[in-house]
């Protein structure tokens, strides 16, 4: 082929294109970028866009089109879990390489996927810490949307919290199905549990389209911040834009980029982005980052491996550092996981975030989580050896490779 | 025996064109499975396996609506919920398949699937019990479908639920089915649903034979199915069903148990349903609670009013075609393809009141019509 | 009225001249513009402890993130808005410096750490404040940490009291403070707990909770049972408040399913575009802002008309080129209108961006009407509550009053004879279908104040809509009604017992249950024909 | 006494597997018990619609065999009469006895038709989409059960009888036509060809000749009176002419009872159904 | 009054009406007689616009009607009472009256309904729907009397209807023919009562009007050869 095909698998209509579209943009942006510079091994990039409309076979279907018939060379692709499991027998099966970029409940390393997103220990741990360090946050309720990242996610916050000696009564966790949107009993629920005279704060999974009505019944039903603060991990600034803010400012999100930051990298990132979509107010969020990161680190990799061959790339992957937009590197870990910073900040009345904590250097992303009992033993690693997704350091195993 | 096959060809008069039909689908399936197996991927011939799950999958849709057109199209009942039918086989499926991983899921553990061991499961639940065996497991993705479609078509029918309310009542129930499947306590994998399957009776579920091998079963179900319909429907039975979408009232008053024809009819329908899901699922290699949502539903019963309300073959051809279009038009228009496809169902209502198979009664008509004028003139 | 409030602060406090401060505090307050945030609370602390209520306007443009420093001379400024424009202007001076824009100043962190320190501050400064509520608002907020500082305070101030609700609020504080306090008798100790047991405040019921834990034996009995007596009270409210809930929520499917039960329930047609009707409504609020984003407060109004008039044009467009020629065909709509609602989705996804707009809550409609401390009730929720109500009478009079009514429904059931009778079917289709279309619309602009405004807003209500226009009874317009107040409290009761999910999922086997029971809905139509 | 009687009876009954479960009770149960040589007990009946009352107090014997005429005023209830027999309408009180066992109350629609009892309605109500023929075939006096029906075919004599009855009804150039494209006295006769193939013990007949010419109407009288004997034949109608060449007994209900009942003559100079119904012409004529 | 000249019409295929001519006469009661199926409804309905021609033309006072929708023929002063009646089931007898009213811009029923029907005065507030057949045919021609029509179109009025209300409706047509010179457009099977009624009759075979004259020309021999079986 005379071009680098690239493909994208984001949905662009449907519940999830609120979301994906950001990143398809994002994906066509950075290919313009590149072929700006030269494209790559001396051939042009050439994005080839499709659309699973939120449809989770058709992920599969459409990952397999990229793959046989466009056989593009890397995808960048997917949002929610379920479309990355959706995706992922037909990736492995066809060998082809894929750049997951947003946050997720972890549990999962495969050989031809990166995850350039958050995995729990990039974004709840530290999360509870601060609000348990800098706020004294005794009592916590787990509020989060019925799927899988947000049970994941509680589960291992609940075993940590209860490491750290929280009470079982002082957790209350709740589920609600997608796109719930009549929030008054929960949140009055919210309340009455944050009135026992212990400081309490909310970690909220909430997915999606969800977020708006929450924040709206917290804001209506008068629970400020220094009431009872929500930490959120799926709510950026792209969620924000469709809020008015006023009344949730001091709400709390981790994230491993905000566009508050004030880096050379990410202004420049910024005005590339509103220049791109035309639109001056255009805002960034982490996936965003995540997928530049993930670009980037391909970009050099194919470069290193002067191929774009999946396994010399994949090889080449690990151990690529790339700078992100915060101001540090960003590693590959051999896990394919990130080592990146966590930031934490404030939600302010002009939609955007304020980080008010920040880890003190990078944290590298776990592939499995050392605080559920299933996969404590399991450890990713990707380099001879070892190379394994999941190798369980007791049984000196490795399961369930489809390679 | 005999006796049924005697039935059989006594019904062949009937539905001219199902025959040549049922030989083009399957000539056509065996052709392209020669062409993924045999051809070189190199040949111009050549049919891709990409082409071949695509097809595999249009057919499951095609065997789902005509399972709908059976009940709509002939008996009347506009059933918003025939989406949960086709998900109960495709999770009976789905069980089946993930237990067949054994202990080659991630976490290694020998009986649980993945989702359960991160989840904190200690043991199976009782209802994937037997879920291991193949045989069990098909008898479940059509006893399922079916007994749902008893339960709710005999509580319903009985008290004389009719039209839209029915119509509601189906999409209430698949609605409540996907709350319910996406409750992660069901223990149906929640959201994520079943996946990462292996393989199916022990054939490696990624290998090309296997592929074909699904593919020429779901042509030939396909086909069956399509013949056993046509012939249900052009017994007397199929004129007791026009009956009652016509006129229920009147076809009581001539002896006929109108509710019960209508619960049989919607208990082969289920399991018709049921059978396309149980087929789509390994085909597809992912079955989840999105299958319920009522929105899914409301596109089957679209697919048959595209293709033509009321004919097995209209159903089917308008299964395949609105897929495909669907197909394409993601590929190629990524960003407008739904003005194509809401213009296409408007655009069909609106000129093919009788959908596509009643274009080419239209243009019969026409040219019967130019003919007599040119003969009188 | 939090604005009417501050002005009148502002203005007590403009008086005051800057020369009377003291150096210290003045010192104090150019720290705040270099310190980092960590070590802000130290400087707070310091500050209380100087000042008086000279620095209140300091502090609460502090809680309110509004305080900044200029960049040139770290003098300190507010942000506020006059007339729309954001402006700068000094903390005591009260004076616009028009010099200032946003590069010129920075702002002085807070977070939520300093934001709850600023509360307690501001409060015990605001224990004299002129203003009854003010003082009333500053004793429940210490009522969480009484010490005895506070307590003697509040002694000294309570003969001097006039109000009596904060004459009632400073008598609960005392009553605490004493009920705790081991070193005061125990008859003393006993008199205050029953004090307390006829309040509601939180706080009281906590430290109630430790009380019931406490060494001596009649003190823990006293306020076991005068926990179990505010209990019952807040049981009550519970319950209130869950109908409430309730309420609402069936206000909020009556909205969305009203304009439904007109163009399904009475003119028959299977209206899968309906919400998207709902959803062209909040995208016209959201315009609306736009174009005047001075003046929110009043944009509702502007909205609600406009709103109607986009969907219901859109509907009469749907109706002219697309339903009039499927008469008769009813199941043919169902096709035709979906195929229009992924037009639409896809519209607005390309004109307006598949991301959520944003739609702000005018300031009269936010907040809650704090009846007492266990129960407030969203003002939000309360208008649109009122607002479906009265959408309903409209339409229920326009229906019964005017010959639209009257022609609409022999239409649907006649075509060819309403026309033979002089009745312009044609008009009497399009205005029908806009009217629903319409109300649709309207739906969206209450539906903008509660959830997203994204292209997927009328996805989430076409359903549940289709749901209670049948459990109601096709065509019936109080059985819409009904419908939804029952499946919104229904699913309100269920809630705490079942959560969310279950609780619809109850719902929903209820009605499929209910309708074996009627098979025509709540009311069904009756007499010969509907057989 | 009575009581003890009564609930011995009662525990003696529940011994009775059909009477515990009705669906252990033979589905086609035994013929049609005329011993008495009445056919139809309607006793008591009453029936009101949102406090009108239809049917007040109506009692009706009908012989078997018989051809009775059935009159009266729009609005007495004849319809509504029609209604209860055949399953349609519950009563609020009453009894229908079909021959001296068969409590039809008890029945629904489908059971009352396969006892034997057919019905022609009085708006005309065909399978529209289905042809003359297949409309026939439905009507069929066969096993009209699921699965039954599924295997059935029309055997030789079933067609001899659709083609005779076609010729008596006069569609047989019709019969592949589609029934919803007759006009509105076709439909009228298609819906007799449809009792007269499903061979029916006791016909109800509403307004049979409504819409028909003169000669169609002679016609129409001869065949009911050559149904009449073998069958019983009730019939509806308001004309005169009519009702006058076929009846031997005529009942005339007003109000939701009946008013009067004999011959053709006694009913024709009764003051009352004068009055309130064939007004001072009819006599005349 | 009306005529319409060289008028065809199709159903699907098939034609129902061949080139008929036929002309009423102003201020007359006009009687089309014909087999069942011969067309006759379907020429009424042509006349009201309810289905369309294919071609000729229909004329009412030499205006073109035919070019008109059905709604403004009744404007034009056309009254349908149709076969089989079509109340609208779900409305009550008094919202089944009212609907004709914006026509001759009223507020309230006409008395002269109600004197003629006292029944439909009693059921005012039931549904129509519901009533018996009888008075649905009552309530057929009063609805069609609020249009003030200048021509009404009854086919077969007296389907089903007790004696002594046929011949108050055949009062009722010689008497609003005679007192207000309403032309009447009259279907009718019963020759008893079309010869009571009708002044003109029109004979219909196969789509065609195959004889038209007096009524008192009525004779046997017509009567053989285009009613009789
Ligand atoms: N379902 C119903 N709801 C309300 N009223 C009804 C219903 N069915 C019948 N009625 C009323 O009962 C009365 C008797 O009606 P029915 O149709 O039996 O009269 P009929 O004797 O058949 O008259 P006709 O000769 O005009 O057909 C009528 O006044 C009618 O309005
Ligand atoms: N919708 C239709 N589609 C096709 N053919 C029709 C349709 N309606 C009527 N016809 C046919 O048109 C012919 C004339 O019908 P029409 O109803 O005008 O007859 P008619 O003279 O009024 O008869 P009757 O005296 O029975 O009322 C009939 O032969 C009928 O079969
Ligand atoms: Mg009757
Ligand atoms: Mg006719």
């Amino acid at each position: 082929a005379d071009t680098i095909k690239v493909g994208v698998l984001h949905s662009l209509s449907g519940t999830m294109a609120i979301s994906e579209t950001t990143l398809k943009d994002t994906v066509l942006m950075m290919v313009e970028e590149q072929n700006k510079k030269g494209g790559l091994l001396g051939k042009k990039l050439e994005a080839v866009v499709v659309d699973p409309a939120s449809n989770w076979p058709l992920f599969a279907e459409k990952a397999r089109e990229l793959l046989t018939e466009e056989e593009v060379d890397v995808i960048f692709g997917c949002w929610t879990s379920v479309s990355r499991k959706s995706v992922l027998p037909v990736i492995e099966e066809l060998n082809g390489l894929m750049f997951y970029p947003v946050q997720y409940e972890g549990e999962e390393s495969s050989k031809n996927v990166f995850y350039t997103g958050a995995a729990p220990n990039q974004q709840a741990i530290p999360a509870v810490n601060y609000l348990k360090d800098e706020l004294e946050v005794e009592r916590w309720v787990l509020a989060g949307t019925d799927y899988v990242y947000p049970r994941t996610t509680n589960k291992i916050l609940e075993a940590y919290l209860k490491d750290m000696g929280v009470a079982e009564e002082d957790i209350m966790i709740n589920y609600t199905p997608f796109g719930h949107s009549d929030w008054q009993s929960i949140v009055s629920d919210i309340k009455k549990f944050g009135s026992a005279g212990k400081k309490t704060a909310v970690v909220s999974t909430i997915n999606g389209d969800a977020n708006v009505p929450f924040y709206k019944e917290l804001g209506n039903q008068g629970i400020s911040s220094e009431d009872i603060p929500v930490v959120a991990f799926s709510v950026g600034e792209e969620e924000l834009s469709g809020l008015d803010t006023a009344p949730l400012v001091g709400h709390l999100a981790a994230w491993n980029y905000f566009q508050s930051v004030e880096t050379d990298e990410n202004e420049e990132f910024i005005t590339q982005w509103q220049a791109f979509t035309g639109n001056p107010d255009r805002v960034t969020n982490d996936p965003m980052e995540a997928t530049f990161i993930g670009f980037n680190m391909w970009a050099n990799a194919v470069t290193e491996a002067g191929t774009t061959d999946v396994d010399a790339v994949e090889q080449a992957m690990i151990g690529q550092e790339t700078p992100n937009l915060t101001g540090g590197t960003a590693v590959m870990n051999k896990n394919h996981h990130l080592s990146k910073p966590v930031l934490i900040g404030e939600i302010q009345d002009d939609g955007q975030f304020e980080t008010v904590w920040e880890t003190d250097g990078v944290v590298p992303g776990d592939a499995w989580s050392d605080f559920l009992p299933g996969s404590k033993d399991l450890i990713a690693d990707w380099t001879d050896p070892l190379k394994c997704g999941n190798y369980n350091t007791e049984t000196k195993m490795c399961s369930g490779q489809n390679y | 025996m005999s006796k049924l096959l005697h039935w059989f060809s006594a019904g062949r008069t009937s539905g001219k064109y199902t025959l040549p039909f049922v030989i083009l689908l399957l000539g056509i399936t065996l052709l392209a499975s020669a062409a993924n197996l045999l051809l070189p991927e190199s040949s111009a011939l050549h049919v891709s396996t990409y082409s071949i799950t695509l097809l595999g999958k249009y057919l499951c849709y095609a065997m789902l609506a005509l399972a709908v057109d059976i009940i709509w199209g002939y008996c009347g009942i506009l059933s918003l919920g025939h989406g949960a039918f086709f998900a109960l086989g495709g999770y009976a499926m789905g069980m089946y398949l993930m237990r067949q991983i054994g202990d080659r899921g991630v976490y290694g553990h020998p009986t649980l699937p993945d989702f359960m061991v991160f989840l904190d499961w200690q043991e199976l639940p009782w209802f994937w019990l037997g879920m291991d065996q193949f045989w069990f497991a098909m008898i479940m993705a059509v006893l399922v479908p079916g007994l749902l479609a008893f339960v709710f078509g005999w509580l319903a029918f009985r008290s004389r639920v009719t039209g839209v309310y029915l119509s509601i009542m189906t999409q209430a129930l698949t609605y409540a089915l996907l709350l319910a499947f996406f409750r992660n306590e069901m223990g149906f994998g929640g959201n994520n649903g079943l996946t990462d399957f292996k393989e199916i009776l022990g054939f490696d579920l990624q290998s090309d034979a296997t592929r074909v091998s699904l593919f020429i079963i779901t042509a030939l179900l396909l086909a069956l199915v399509l013949l056993v319909s046509q012939r249900i429907l052009s017994s007397r039975l199929g004129k007791v069903t026009l009956a009652v979408r016509d006129a229920e009232a009147r076809t009581r008053f001539i002896g006929y148990r109108t509710e019960r024809y209508k619960v049989w009819l919607f208990v082969y329908s289920a399991v018709i349903a049921g059978v396309a899901g149980a087929l789509y699922v390994p085909q597809v290699g992912i079955i989840n609670p999105g299958e319920f949502s009522p929105i899914n539903s409301i596109e089957i019963v679209i697919w048959v009013a595209v293709g033509g309300r009321g004919t097995l073959i209209g159903a089917i051809i308008g299964a395949l075609l609105v897929n495909y279009a669907k197909t394409r038009f993601t590929a190629i228009m990524p960003d407008g393809w739904l003005f194509a496809l809401g213009a296409l169902f408007v655009l069909v209502t609106l000129f093919l009141p009788k959908g596509l198979i009643g274009l080419y009664g239209q243009l019969k008509s026409k040219r019967q019509t130019l003919s007599t004028q040119e003969a009188s003139s | 009225m939090k604005r009417i409030l501050r002005l009148c602060l502002i203005g007590i406090f403009m008086a005051l001249p800057t020369w009377l401060m003291a150096v210290e505090t003045k010192n104090l307050l150019s720290e705040l513009t270099q310190t980092k945030l960590s070590k802000m609370p130290a400087v707070l602390e310091q500050l209380e402890a100087q000042g008086d209520e000279s620095l209140l306007p300091v502090f609460r443009a502090w809680l309110g993130g509004d305080l900044y420093y200029t960049r040139a001379d770290s003098h300190l400024v507010v942000k506020t808005k006059v007339a729309g424009e954001t402006v700068y202007m000094g903390v005591f001076s009260q004076e616009v410096d028009a010099e200032l824009g946003s590069k010129q100043v920075r702002k002085i962190k807070v977070n939520n750490k300093l934001r709850g320190l600023l509360r307690g501050t501001i409060a015990r400064l605001q224990l004299t404040s002129k203003q009854p509520e003010l003082r009333e608002s500053a004793v429940r907020e210490l009522l969480a940490d009484l010490d005895r500082d506070t307590f003697t305070t509040l002694e000294a101030l309570y003969p001097q009291e006039t109000h009596s609700s904060v004459q009632e609020m400073m008598q609960t504080a005392l009553s605490l403070y004493t009920a705790k306090d081991p070193k005061q008798s125990q008859s003393a100790r006993l008199a205050a707990i029953d004090y307390l047991s006829a309040s509601l405040e939180n706080d009281v019921r906590n430290g109630l909770v430790q009380l019931s834990q406490d060494g001596n034996a009649v003190i823990a009995a006293a306020s076991n049972k005068a926990l179990d007596r505010i209990n019952q009270s807040v049981e009550r409210y519970a319950f209130v408040d869950q109908l409430f809930f309730g309420l609402s929520l069936g206000s909020v499917l009556l909205l969305a399913s009203i304009g439904l039960a007109i163009t399904f329930g009475v003119m028959g047609v299977i209206n899968m575009a309906h919400g998207e009707m709902i959803m062209l409504g909040a995208y016209t609020t959201y315009v609306v802002q736009l174009i005047m984003p001075n003046y929110i407060d009043y944009s509702i109004w502007v909205a609600i008309p406009a709103a109607f008039l986009v969907s219901g044009l859109m509907g009469v467009l749907i109706e002219r080129l697309v339903i009039c020629r499927l008469h008769g065909r009813p199941l043919e709509t169902l096709l035709a209108t979906f195929g229009i609602s992924l037009i639409l989705q896809q519209l607005v996804r390309t004109i307006f961006s598949p991301l959520n707009r944003q739609v702000s809550t005018p300031s009269w409609m936010s907040g809650s009407w704090e009846i007492n401390p266990v129960l407030s009730l969203t003002l939000n929720r309360l208008y649109i509550l009122a607002f479906a109500l009265l959408v309903f009478i409209a339409l229920v009079l326009i229906l019964k009053k005017s010959s639209l009514g009257l022609n609409v429904r022999a239409v649907s059931q006649n075509r060819s004879m309403a026309k033979a009778m002089g009745v312009k079917t044609e008009w009497v289709d399009a205005m029908t279908f806009g009217l629903g279309s319409g109300i649709a619309g309207i739906a969206g602009v209450a539906l903008s104040q509660l959830t997203n405004v994204g292209p997927n807003l009328g996805q989430a209500y076409i359903i549940d809509s289709f749901m209670v226009v049948v459990f109601g009874g096709v065509g019936n317009l109080l059985g819409a009604l009904v419908a939804a107040f029952t499946l919104g409290i229904a699913n309100k009761f269920l809630e705490p017992t079942t959560g969310a999910v279950l609780a619809a999922i109850f719902v929903l086997v209820f009605i499929i249950l209910f309708i074996q029971k009627r098979p025509k809905g709540l009311f069904p139509q009756k007499g010969r024909a509907a057989e | 006494m009575n009581a003890i009687d009564q609930s011995l009876q009662s525990l003696r009954d529940t011994f009775r597997r059909d009477l515990v479960w009705p669906f252990l009770a033979p589905e086609h149960a035994a013929k049609v018990d005329v011993s008495n040589q009445m056919i139809l007990y309607v006793e008591g009946l009453n029936l009101s619609f949102d406090g009108f009352k239809a049917l007040n107090d109506l009692n009706l014997y009908v012989k078997d065999g018989e051809l009775r005429c059935l009159i009266g005023a729009n609005g007495a209830g004849k319809t509504t009469l029609m209604d209860v027999i055949t399953g349609k309408s519950k009563p609020d009180s009453g009894s229908v006895f079909f021959g001296q066992t068969h409590n039809l109350l008890s029945k629904d629609e489908a059971d009352i038709a396969q006892l034997g009892i057919g019905r022609k309605f009085q708006k005309p109500t065909v399978f529209e989409e289905q042809s003359v023929f297949d409309n026939l075939e439905l009507s069929l006096k066969t096993d009209k059960r699921v699965i039954q029906t599924l295997f059935s075919r029309l055997s030789p004599s079933e067609i001899d009888r659709i083609d005779e009855v076609l010729k008596i009804i006069g569609l047989n150039d019709q019969r592949f036509m589609k029934a919803g494209a007759l006009s509105h006295g076709q439909k009228q006769w298609l819906e007799i060809g449809m009792l007269l193939v499903s061979d029916p013990r006791l016909l109800l007949i509403d307004e049979p000749v409504a819409g028909m010419t003169a000669q169609e109407t002679e016609r129409t009288a001869e065949l009911l009176t050559s149904l009449a004997g073998e069958r019983t034949v009730i019939v509806v109608e308001h004309d005169m002419e009519f009702v006058r060449s076929i009846a031997r007994t005529v009942t005339v209900l007003h109000q939701g009872s009946v008013l009067a009942e004999g011959t053709m003559d006694q009913i024709q100079n009764n003051k009352d159904v004068i009055e309130v119904y064939l007004g001072e012409e009819a006599v005349e004529a | 009054m009306i005529s319409m000249k060289k008028v065809s019409q199709l159903y699907g295929g098939t034609q129902i009406l061949w080139d008929l001519d036929l002309d009423i006469v102003p201020g007359s009661i006009t009687c089309i007689m014909g087999r069942n199926g011969v067309g006759k409804t379907t020429l009424m309905k042509a006349i009201m616009g309810l289905l369309p021609i294919k071609s000729g033309e229909i004329l009412l006072n030499q205006q073109a009607l035919h070019k008109q929708s059905a709604e403004r023929r009744a404007y034009a002063g056309i009254g349908y009472v149709p076969q089989g009646r079509d109340i609208f089931p779900m409305l009550t007898v008094e919202e089944n009256l009212r609907i004709g009213l914006p026509v001759q811009k009223k507020k309230a029923i006409p008395e002269k309904v109600f004197e003629l029907f006292p029944v439909l005065k009693e059921m005012l507030h039931r549904r129509g729907g519901d009533l018996s057949g009888g008075q649905q045919q009552q309530l057929a021609i009063g609805r069609a009397l609020v249009l003030e029509p200048k021509v009404l179109i009854l086919d077969e009025p007296n389907e089903g209807i007790q004696p002594n209300i046929v011949k108050q409706i055949g009062d009722v047509i010689l008497k609003l023919n005679e007192e207000e010179g309403l032309t009447v457009i009259l279907i009718e099977q019963k020759l008893g009562f079309a010869r009571r009624v009708g002044k003109e009759f029109r004979l219909m075979e196969k789509g065609r009007i195959v004889a038209a004259d007096k009524m008192e020309n009525l004779n046997d021999d017509l009567i053989k050869q285009y009613l009789a079986v």
